[in-house]
């Protein structure tokens, strides 16, 4: 059934610097005409707050539909819903139209706001009118990162018995977890459950895994990409080299081991970590004494299989086609050093929130024991299982989140992964002062609060309050803070401090979205199609999203979005079809597309 | 029976094992027990030409028993089972020795380093006698699935699987699709319409020819194991039998009643209302007090029944967001009321939350700070020469002060809980609750939507507390799951699983009680107990259980181990 | 000639058994006298297991499992735990010194102190001296 | 039991208050000030106190008074709230809680009748040069004597009846006692401070602005005293004369540097200039500049052709004085050191009652 509508439109315009990249003129020309639109009304002609003129409009011209269109227009539904319902119309009949989201690479913002608007006028979603165009596929899936959620992504593709090529940017996959002691908050060792995992793939009969390796340029159409992929050298073998390590032994080039948050040093030739995957050594170009002088060669010496290493290895390009793409490139770590009145970097014992994780795991640099950091006979600040044990730990919160200066988001992690770092501190050093520093205590996931409370009950000072500073006083560290909850200032002499960093998109992040022709969100994260209803898919067709390259996110929340990222794979893989990109599908094809799908006429 | 043959590999891995290790004595040592046909050394067991060697000797001497001392049977098991299969032979008939990890590399001594490696081996060799051939078993899967709960959860999974082309039973118990979202006007932290959103969703799951709604339904009983599973439905009096292979459990949640909690008078002040009771008014475009008044102040009270042990001790995790949500649309509504916002600890933890909740501070809101620990906020009647309705009174934390509130309208933003459903949900599909009535997922980490049960998973608020976006995320993730396996066809189940000697079995039930996959089942007929082998895991629990010793648990059998531990302890040479 | 003792060990496969393959791939050296066999839960290990090890000569027992609340199978390292009291009053009885057995939680990342564990627990046993048990059975047979 | 007033924050705009909303109580404003310690936390409590609308936490603290705006807790301020500001803003609304007679008040809140103020003065210049039909001599002697008439009213009727509006507010009121022989103990502190503002120097890196700080007080100080005390531009004695030169100097080149400064807007602490600070500088600047090229008039003989160089000079003085002076920004350095005496005699008495509290109960 048809029935008759009367429409009216209602423009919210943004303060600022956003506020000019529609031509609104252009927009209001194109929507005009369309029979059911009744009235265009501009908020800065016609403000919100002239309650009579809107309901009187509404009546006298027998409105009984409204579409609130420009920033935010969620503000203003109420105030609509009330017009609607003071003239005698539905409360519910309003569409919402966003136009100043989702900004597409290479698409004007008018056109965009002309192909969501003209959906909405139909009374058609969006993405239903999107969706009009699908493109064969193939059935092949590159997924690129090898962190947890990149692993998770390719198992449950892989599983459908579908070929996935796996692509990490370092020598191992196991990303950020592979490095953690334990998971909050159930304090589950990270290795135990995640190495079985990187086993899994590397034994996937679907999976093929490409370490070492870098998304150059992908070409093609969705459901048919075709993608270069840089390996870059590792000068040893993969297939022969058996990881016994005799190489290493001998090897005269160091740098420090980017597994153990730089708290170790490695060899130039080295394996990442004992239960890295591939098993296997690989070679750091930047220290390696014969790619940078051209003279060593000990490791080649040493090994026991013949012609398994290759100094002269050169990057090779090679080209995958596949059908869909996750990815899955995760984060970095806020650099602490940049919040200067923190001194990290300057004083040896204020420490991240990383280091330490691998300070307190038993295959770490101490072996799990919690000491200083100690000058060594050369003069080296390291961490040794012979140091001294702080007696005094102070936690600080929100270093470089929720903070105008630096990123103006929260890291979503920190508060949960600081609650447990200091109850592993607690569990081994159980005469150690520990302070917690924090704004909001964010335990909000599952068993997350119960934790909170358990924390609390161990005898852990936990203080509101962010620490102002910290200075080095005879050999302790002097925090400033004020104890909000208790009225006062602290001034804490601790011996060691852990900064609880944030999480800041992956360096790669920018120009990763630029080849693939993805958008990003405010702080660089990756950009979701829908924040709501879509954050997996992104504005192009076969281009899917997980973990947290789209924004923070904890360890089960990445896996989610995994496997989440991997169904619209496994769907478009089983239909043989993936969807078009947002930005070729033409607004002529979307306005067709939403009149067709539209039960609505005017009179 | 046939005769025992069996080939003995003793790897060097490089320099790996053979530097402290004698792997020629250890071949020679070998050679002289009982049915050793063939006992070699080799520079790596795990290279091509090693496995061909492995694979010509099979064939050519007929071996029926393979032992490879070498690395960690983590890593190299497979390649080594892979080589047995493609020389006929069962790939279970195969054991390894790890004298690598847990020898080589971690002793000093070579004596006692190759006096160990020489036990290990026999241990396995001793072992390996006692091997079965087993054969990797799978079942048919079931194409259809049926998803439990008509929410944006339930809505979402079916449409994932639905537009993939394959049928789906979506079962709701009320009358209508949309739960919860269906009575929320706006959603955060973009202020999108959830009305708008999940409409177009819920006419796509009514209209789609694959997926089958059965509304005013109720489960009357499940039935099967994955891949197979049936159930009866209960629809307007009338029983139907329907059969899938999966099932995707989305219960949804339902609010907390504040009525319990004495502080707030909820019920008693009627100016006391719900989050959910302000949705109605919002969507109305009108808020109003009790007697029709706009109300010139009003508070939003968070963590009401939250965080808190006399009513739900963990967070309800989205409210935080939500109270922002309602402060945004209630100073969109009334420009010049005053708006309080008492909160126990912000969190605003979503992508683009932190940011809404500056700018939402930035609305002239006042925004208070209490501590449950400090008793909750009380709400009184207020008096006359008040000038307000009511008065909220409670210790502020950020200024330390005792504080007056004066309000005409509160807000509680109430706690979530699992819907009442769940428990009954939960029998029949297998699942365990945690503490909260809440489900347990299989890992809480690595494995969130998947439960104990294979082919049953979980999405959605029934696992815990969740925004309207997770929600839709796990409903895909739960989707995909059951889609891989929906794509393979079969499913491959566990080979070394427990078997019940019926003979043996008393029906004592103590394996039912210890075992944690419900796998075993008991038969009142035979009065025996009944291994369920897709459900099976192969843990073993059971067999060390079982006071008859009627259950062997398959590739780890008893006799296997006690002869591992018998070649383990016969060393006969003491020296070299 | 000092007392070289001999131990059977259970790891379970999931967190012992790689903690145990993490000494070797970290190179932490620890006593030889430790010889390992894999089960997949330490809640397989049955009674009869430990005593077929000290029947058979054993001079120590040391079972490993998972970290609780940590079992790949939910629960099986606490019926492990269970059984293990049980039987620790059931070996005294048959004359064998309590100490010889052990009950242990090692995950797959404790390499160190699976190595550590291995050191400790031979040093107890070299204490105790061998185990006499082997020698009453023979004898009773 | 404190009522929570939303309107309150209203009333406090005119003074210059702009972001109070975004504060989310980090604490690290109060953490990083070199002033604060566990009886003076600022400036967060303020900024508390100012968001719910505690008045009487606010009217009876002196704590604004104890900032001297190092920008610090604004710099690092992770939502830009600016508390610096805000304790400035402080400072401006204190001045008018303290002014009995409200004058000040209508003068921060109404820029028109501000305006308007200072034009009624210029023109009742303009109208004594009058009667005196723009005579040079009467006029400068007319002029002399308002100096002195002015600096002793302004002191009995404004200056002091503040201060003790002051003392009521912050210790009178709030029933704490001090005993005689502490409060004259500290008036040698108070004395010191008034004239060097010693405190600013716990400010971090503030040694600089705390020189020049000192040097203009010490300057103005001594100009007014030249030209009062010494007739400055009556006298022969070449002493004086030099003297004033340099006090002069020192007054609008310090001056000039400050309003320079505050155009470029580079340091956090001169970002947020309030149209007071404006007038208190450029008249200060304005008063060392006239008052200097009076005497050079003088000296070189040609200030009788250039009368209307005086008559520009007595306007600024008037206005100076009868409202910059009584109603302005001057007064803050008068409160400013009143306060710092306050908070000690308030520590202090709390710590006496503390030590009463423990003899009793040990008694």
């Amino acid at each position: 059934m048809r029935k008759a509508v009367k429409t009216g439109i209602y423009f919210s315009h943004p303060v600022g610097s956003q506020a000019h990249t529609i031509n609104y003129r252009e927009l209001y020309k194109y929507i005009k005409n369309v029979p059911v639109v009744t009235k265009i009304w501009d908020s800065t002609v016609n403000p919100i707050s002239d309650e009579e003129y809107f309901t009187g409009e509404i009546t006298s011209k027998s409105i009984n539909r409204i579409i609130i269109a420009g920033y935010l227009p969620g503000y203003l539904k109420s105030i609509f819903s009330r017009f609607l319902k003071k003239a005698g119309e539905e409360a519910e009949n309003i569409s919402l139209v966003e136009l100043y989201e989702h900004p597409l690479p290479d698409v004007p913002s008018t056109e965009i706001a002309k192909s969501k608007l003209i959906c909405a006028i139909y009374d058609v979603p969006y993405e239903a009118a999107i969706l009009a165009e699908m493109n064969p596929s193939q059935s092949e899936t590159l997924v690129i990162g090898g962190g947890i959620a990149g692993i998770q992504a390719a198992l449950d593709i892989a599983n459908s018995h579908n070929k996935v090529y796996l692509v990490e940017k370092t020598g191992t996959i196991g990303g950020h977890m592979a490095m953690f002691d334990k998971t909050f908050p159930t304090l589950d060792c990270a290795a135990c459950i995640l190495t079985p995992k990187m086993v899994e793939v590397s034994n996937h009969p679907f999976i093929e895994l490409m370490t070492y390796s870098e998304i150059k340029k992908i070409s093609g159409i969705p459901g048919n990409y075709s993608v270069n992929i840089l390996q870059k050298a590792r000068r040893v073998n993969v297939n022969t080299c058996t990881g016994c390590g005799t190489c290493a032994e001998k090897c005269p080039g160091t740098s420090k081991s980017e597994f153990d948050a730089g708290t170790t040093m490695r060899k130039a030739i080295y394996m990442p970590f004992p239960q890295a995957v591939p098993n296997k050594y690989l070679i750091d170009a930047d220290s390696c004494r014969y790619v940078q002088n051209g003279k060593c060669g000990v490791c080649v010496k040493n090994c026991p299989v013949e012609n398994c290493i290759n100094l002269d290895e050169k990057d090779k390009e090679v080209e995958v086609q596949v059908g869909n793409i996750v990815v899955a490139t995760g984060f970095k770590t806020f650099n602490a050093s940049r919040m200067e009145q923190y001194g990290y970097g300057k004083y040896p014992n204020v420490l991240t929130s990383l280091e330490l994780e691998r300070l307190v795991n038993a295959a770490g640099p101490t072996g799990g024991k919690i000491s200083f950091r100690t000058q060594d006979k050369k003069g080296n600040w390291v961490f040794t299982a012979e140091g001294p044990e702080p007696k005094s730990v102070a936690i600080i919160h929100c270093v470089g989140s929720r903070d105008e200066n630096y990123n103006k988001y929260c890291s979503r992690v920190c508060c949960m992964y600081s609650l447990k770092l200091a109850h592993l501190i607690k569990e081994k050093l159980p005469d150690a002062e520990i302070f917690e520093h924090y704004i909001d205590m964010r335990a909000f996931g599952k068993g997350y609060e119960e934790f909170y409370d358990r924390i609390l009950h161990e005898g852990i000072h936990i203080i509101r309050g962010k620490t102002a500073k910290i200075e080095e006083h005879q050999d302790k560290l002097l925090l400033r803070t004020e104890d909000i909850e208790h009225n006062r200032i602290l001034e804490q002499e601790v011996e060691m401090v852990i900064l609880s960093v944030g999480l800041e998109p992956n360096n790669e992040t920018g120009d990763l979205a630029s080849i693939l022709g993805i958008g990003l969100s405010a702080n660089g994260w990756l950009q979701e199609a829908n924040s709501l209803s879509n954050t997996t898919e992104t504005s192009s067709g076969g281009i899917f999203i997980a973990g947290t390259c789209q924004g923070p996110k904890d360890i089960p929340d990445s896996v989610v979005q995994a496997s989440a990222a991997a169904s619209g794979v496994i769907q478009s893989i089983m239909l043989k079809k993936t969807e078009q990109s947002m930005k070729n599908i033409s607004l002529s094809t979307i306005e067709s597309k939403a009149r067709e799908l539209s039960l609505i006429n005017g009179e | 029976m046939e005769e025992i043959r069996i080939g003995v590999y003793i790897c060097w891995c490089g320099s790996n094992i053979a530097q402290l290790i004698d792997v020629k004595f250890i071949a020679g040592e070998i050679k002289k027990l009982e049915n050793v046909i063939i006992s070699r050394d080799y520079k790596y067991m795990c290279s091509d030409p090693g496995q061909e060697t492995l694979i010509a000797d099979i064939k050519q001497n007929k071996l029926n028993r393979i032992v490879v001392a070498a690395c960690s049977p983590r890593i190299h098991e497979p390649t080594f089972r892979k080589a047995l299969e493609k020389a006929g032979l069962n790939p279970y008939m195969f054991q390894m020795a790890n004298i690598r990890e847990q020898d080589s590399w971690v002793h000093i001594d070579k004596e006692y380093a190759t006096l160990k490696a020489v036990a290990l081996v026999k241990a396995a060799v001793s072992r390996v006698k006692h091997h079965e051939p087993l054969n990797k078993k799978s079942v048919e899967v079931n194409s259809a699935t049926m998803v439990i709960g008509g929410g944006i959860t339930g809505l979402t999974s079916a449409l994932e699987i639905a537009q993939a082309g394959k049928q789906v039973y979506l079962i709701e118990k009320s009358d209508s699709l949309g739960g919860i979202t269906a009575k929320i006007d706006l959603t955060y932290p973009d202020l999108k319409s959830a009305g708008q959103m999940i409409r177009p969703k819920i006419s796509q799951v009514q209209n789609h020819n694959l997926i089958e709604v059965f509304l005013n339904t109720i489960l009357e009983d499940i039935s099967g194991y994955v891949g197979n599973f049936s159930t009866k439905v209960r629809r307007n009096g009338t029983s139907e039998e329907i059969t899938f292979g999966n099932i995707i459990v989305a219960t949804g949640l339902k609010p907390f009643s504040p009525v319990t909690i004495p502080e707030y008078k909820y019920k008693v002040l009627p100016d006391v209302i719900t989050s959910i009771e302000l949705e109605k008014m919002l969507q109305d475009g009108t808020v109003k007090t009790s007697d029709g008044s706009k109300p010139d102040n009003i508070a939003i009270i968070h963590c009401v029944g939250s965080r808190n042990e006399q009513y739900h001790p963990y967070c309800s995790r989205t409210c935080c967001s939500t109270a922002l949500k309602y402060a945004n649309q209630l100073r969109s509504l009334l420009p010049d009321a005053h708006l309080f916002d008492i909160y126990a600890d912000m969190r605003a933890y979503g992508k683009g939350c932190e940011e809404f909740y500056t700018n939402t501070s930035n609305k002239n809101i006042m925004f208070l700070m209490y501590d449950q620990k400090n008793g909750l906020p009380e709400i009184r009647k207020a008096n006359s020469s008040d000038n307000a309705g009511m008065i909220i009174t409670f210790s502020e934390k950020l200024s330390g002060e005792n504080i007056e509130v004066p309000v005409d309208l509160v807000i509680l933003m109430t706690a979530v809980e699992a819907h009442e459903d769940a428990k009954e949900v939960a029998r029949l599909t297998g699942i365990s609750l945690c503490g909260n009535d809440f489900y347990i997922e299989k890992h809480p980490k690595l494995d969130p939507v998947a439960t104990t049960t294979d082919g049953v998973y979980i999405a959605g608020t029934c696992q815990g507390p969740k925004g309207i976006d997770e929600s839709i995320v796990q409903a895909k993730a739960a989707a995909a799951k059951v889609l891989s396996m929906i794509a393979m066809g079969s499913i491959e189940i566990e080979v070394a699983v427990s078997h019940v000697n019926e003979e043996v079995c008393c029906g004592c039930q103590t394996c039912i009680m210890v075992c944690p996959y419900k796998a075993i089942s008991f038969d009142e007929e035979k009065n025996v107990s009944v291994v369920n082998e897709a459900l099976c895991k192969g843990c073993g629990t059971c067999g060390s259980t079982c006071p008859t010793g009627a259950i062997k648990s398959l590739h780890f059998t008893d006799i296997q181990i006690l002869s591992q531990i018998e070649g383990l302890l016969k060393t006969e040479s003491e020296t070299i | 000639m000092t007392f070289e003792p001999t131990i059977v060990s259970f790891l379970c496969n999931w967190c012992s058994y790689t903690g145990a393959d993490l000494a070797g791939t970290s190179r932490i050296p620890y006593s030889p006298n430790l010889r390992t066999i894999r089960i997949m839960c330490s809640g397989r290990i049955e009674p009869t297991f430990v005593m077929k090890a000290f029947r058979e000569g054993a001079d120590g027992v040391l079972m490993c499992g998972c970290h609780p609340g940590d079992c790949h199978y939910h629960e099986g390292n606490y019926k492990c735990l269970r059984r293990y009291h049980l039987l620790q009053k059931y070996i005294v009885q048959m004359g064998i010194e309590k100490e010889r057995m052990r009950l242990e939680w090692i995950s797959a990342s404790e390499g160190k102190q699976f190595a550590a564990l291995a050191d400790e627990f031979t040093e107890t046993i070299k204490k105790l001296g061998p185990s006499k048990i082997k020698k009453v059975m023979e004898t009773l047979t | 039991m404190n009522r929570v007033d939303p309107k309150f924050k209203d009333k406090l705009k005119p003074y210059g208050i702009s972001d109070w909303n975004e504060c989310f109580h980090c604490g690290n404003c109060t953490a990083i000030c070199s002033h604060s310690e566990d009886s003076l936390l600022m400036p967060r409590n303020g900024i508390r106190a100012i968001q719910l609308g505690l008045k009487d936490k606010i009217h009876n603290n002196v704590d604004p008074w104890l900032c001297y705006y190092c920008g610090d807790c604004s710099e690092e301020c992770p939502r830009n709230a600016n508390p610096g500001e805000l304790m400035m803003a402080l400072r401006r609304y204190l001045t008018t809680v303290y002014d009995w007679t409200g004058v000040s008040r209508i003068f921060y809140t109404s820029r028109t009748v501000m305006i308007a103020a200072f034009l009624i003065v210029a023109a009742a210049v303009v109208g004594i040069g009058a009667m005196y039909s723009f005579q040079l001599e009467p006029i400068m002697e007319f002029g002399h004597l308002f100096e002195k008439i002015a600096i002793i009213s302004v002191a009995a009727f404004i200056l002091l009846p503040n201060i003790i509006r002051m003392f009521r507010l912050t210790l009178i009121k709030q029933k704490i006692k001090v005993p005689l022989s502490t409060l004259l103990s500290g008036i040698a502190d108070l004395v010191i401070n008034m004239f060097t503002q010693k405190k600013t120097l716990d400010c971090k890196e503030n040694r600089v602005r705390w020189f020049e700080h000192f040097i203009l007080v010490l300057g103005y100080l001594l100009l007014l005293a030249t030209t009062v005390f010494l007739n400055w531009f009556g006298t022969d004695n070449i002493y004086i004369i030099i003297f004033g030169y340099v006090v002069g100097a020192i007054t609008f080149i310090v001056t000039f540097d400050f309003i320079i400064r505050r155009i470029r807007k580079k340091a956090e602490i001169s970002k947020f200039s309030h149209l007071s600070d404006w007038m208190f500088v450029v008249w200060l600047f304005l008063m060392g500049l006239s008052t200097f090229l009076i005497r050079v008039f003088i000296d070189i003989g040609i200030i009788q052709d250039h009368l209307w160089l005086y008559l520009v000079h007595l306007i600024i003085l008037a206005q100076w004085a009868v409202i910059i002076v009584p109603f302005g920004k001057w007064m803050h350095f008068l409160y400013r050191s009143f306060a710092i005496y306050i908070a000690e005699m308030k520590k202090k008495a709390l710590s006496l009652k503390q030590q009463n509290q423990v003899t009793t109960i040990t008694a």
